[in-house]
């Protein structure tokens, strides 16, 4: 199980440097989401360590992924609005 | 019992060549509509085995629908699927290998 | 009986990191979403399996979802995505969207 | 021999996630990148699996290699360029990004090693404590429903106002009808949408003693109005009377309100169910919660304030 904790950070700092690096818009909302599922496995591994089951990670973790389904879907929006404006703008 | 089992173990083996065909078409066939093939027939018949042989390793009527079910439906995508990117890639242009 | 089928997992498993080499190449957009339905159906034998050998009936629903749902990325990308999107290298292809 | 077979496969796994991470934020085009994200999202749900938590694996079934990739794919046909990259700085993009690399792997173990030592208590034994209590068996949906029903008020109040922010942006980005049409595409809505139905409420009713629940079900309830309706069909309401849309959309949050404060004419605080009603208000909850998220991952899916009439729209 130690092997996705270090995936789980390892997958954290691969989003962060995406998030920083990637030039399009929408590599930066992936990286975003790449980001998001290492939180979510370093709560479930963490979890699964604990002495007892516990299942209050895993129930922020189904919140969290119908959260972030909704941040992608506003980011998603966001970016075709702005990839058509920025078209007009420079008259193409 | 066991010899169900077992049955069922080794027809879930038997799919494995399948998947592994189906791979091997995937990378050397040579255009879009062959590749086709590998995804619309090979994988399903090996996914088709490992149902098949997991129902009859569970030993119970209602696991082995569940799975039967689980398999007419990737059928069902894998077809339709085929088909419409067959479609889209000649409305694209997309020229058969050989034509 | 088990280790055989985790063997089984692990084979299907490297099947599918063999064939991200289509993903990878190409060349048209139709070439990667294939690839990828593709690994779709490996998956939803490797969670199957992996349901047998843990036991855990909750897993086959995990599949039966992934079989359900199995359509929607080809269903989306012909008549969403591909037609608007400019090919790499499209072999005797459209060429990028005017 | 099965150990070893097992840490292989977690090995491998592991090796593929990194592998596909990169490749969606670093590979060559678009769509290249946005397909490994696809197969990343795959292959996490099987890490869930592997991770023995198979609640999160179905909703991840649903969201992650459903929802978030039909929603990449349409943006990706409504983007008007592909993005550029200069071939020039790519060579020193590439030696920055083994420096980084270099500096994330040393983080990465040392945030790792951090929360492996931390002490693991979890609150697994209070959860196991208070579930006679909560309603039901499973102790996601007891979570999630009773003891911290505060946190899923709050989630489905962030996907509404996701809706929100969408529509308010304009009108729907991708057309209705499907641009390659064939005859298998009608077949396929009306051969599936009954099995979407039958399959949710088979997950919900299932979330009360097993992995399954309100989550997983809206999401595939979604994920299927999505799939039927790129198929072809057409919602029977439309952008025109926003009305019925309001009170769809709004359907969860206002019974999880109710619930929340009508406890309250009885005396009892915020969230606090009676004891031996606590199944019920639990399976209501479910039920409303579900359907809402299904509506509302429909609605986020349309991409903005759908048309006045289904099929005679234009494209912003």
């Amino acid at each position: 199980m130690s092997l996705y904790a270090v995936l789980a950070a390892a997958l954290f700092f691969l989003g962060l440097h995406g998030l920083f690096a990637a030039r399009h818009m929408l590599r930066k909302i992936l990286a975003l989401n790449v980001m998001t599922a290492a939180v979510f496995l370093l709560l479930v591994v963490l979890a699964e360590r604990a002495d007892v089951a516990d299942s209050v990670p895993h129930a922020m973790v189904l919140t969290g992924i119908v959260i972030s389904v909704g941040v992608t879907a506003v980011a998603v929006i966001l970016v075709v609005h702005l990839a058509h404006g920025r078209g007009r703008d420079r008259g193409d | 019992m066991t010899a169900l089992a077992w049955v069922g173990a080794s027809l879930v083996a038997l799919g494995v060549p399948f998947f592994l065909l189906g791979t091997l078409g995937l990378l050397r066939f040579p255009d879009v509509f062959t590749r086709l093939h590998a995804l619309a027939k090979a994988d399903n018949v090996g996914l088709g085995l490992v149902c098949f042989g997991l129902g009859l390793h569970s030993g119970s009527l209602a696991h082995a629908l569940k799975l039967a079910l689980i398999w007419l439906l990737m059928v069902i995508a894998s077809a339709v699927g085929a088909g419409l990117v067959a479609r889209a890639a000649i409305a694209r242009g997309v020229k058969p290998w050989g034509v | 009986m088990n280790e055989l089928f985790i063997a089984i997992v692990l084979v299907l498993l490297g099947n599918i990191t063999v064939g991200l080499w289509r993903v990878m190449r190409g060349p048209t957009a139709a070439d990667r979403m294939l690839a990828a339905e593709t690994f779709s159906t490996s998956t939803v034998a490797i969670v199957l399996i992996l349901a047998t050998v843990t036991g855990r009936g909750a897993l086959v629903d995990v599949a039966l979802v992934f079989a359900l749902l199995a359509a929607l990325a080809v269903v989306t990308f012909v008549s969403r995505a591909w037609p608007d999107i400019g090919e790499e290298t499209a072999r005797g292809g459209g060429g990028p969207k005017p | 021999m099965m150990a070893w077979a097992i840490t292989a496969f977690d090995a491998l796994l592991v090796a593929l996630l990194l592998w596909l991470a990169w490749q969606a934020i670093h590979a060559d085009g678009l769509f290249r990148a946005v397909i490994s994200f696809m197969v990343f999202g795959l292959l996490m749900a099987v890490a869930w699996v592997r991770l023995d938590a198979p609640d999160v694996a179905l909703a991840e079934a649903a969201i992650g290699a459903g929802v978030t990739g039909a929603l990449l794919l349409s943006a990706l046909g409504r983007l008007p360029e592909r993005d550029k990259e200069a071939p020039a700085d790519r060579r020193a993009r590439g030696l920055a990004a083994v420096g980084l690399a270099a500096l994330a792997l040393g983080g990465a173990t040392a945030l790792a090693t951090i929360a492996w030592a931390l002490p693991a208590p979890g609150l697994g034994r209070e959860v196991t404590e208070a579930l006679p209590k909560s309603g039901v068996d499973n102790p996601v949906t007891a979570v999630l429903l009773n003891i911290r029903a505060f946190d899923t008020l709050l989630e489905i109040g962030v996907l509404l106002l996701a809706v929100i922010a969408t529509w308010a942006l304009g009108p729907m980005q991708w057309s209705a009808p499907a641009r390659v049409m064939s005859p298998a595409l009608p077949v396929l809505g009306r051969l599936l949408f009954p099995m979407f139905v039958l399959v949710s409420a088979y997950v919900l009713w299932r979330g009360g003693h097993a992995p399954g629940g309100a989550f997983p079900a809206g999401a595939l309830m979604g994920a299927g109005g999505v799939l039927v309706f790129f198929a072809g069909a057409k919602p029977w309401i439309t952008g025109a009377e926003l009305d019925p849309w309001r009170w769809l959309l709004s359907l969860g949050l206002v019974a999880m309100l109710v619930a929340a404060v009508g406890v309250g004419a009885t005396g009892r605080s915020f969230f606090e169910y009676p004891v031996d009603l606590a199944g019920l208000f639990i399976l209501a909850l479910e039920v409303a919660a579900a359907l809402s998220i299904a509506i509302l991952l429909f609605a986020l899916c349309l991409g903005g304030r759908p048309p006045h009439r289904w099929g005679s729209e234009d494209e912003a």
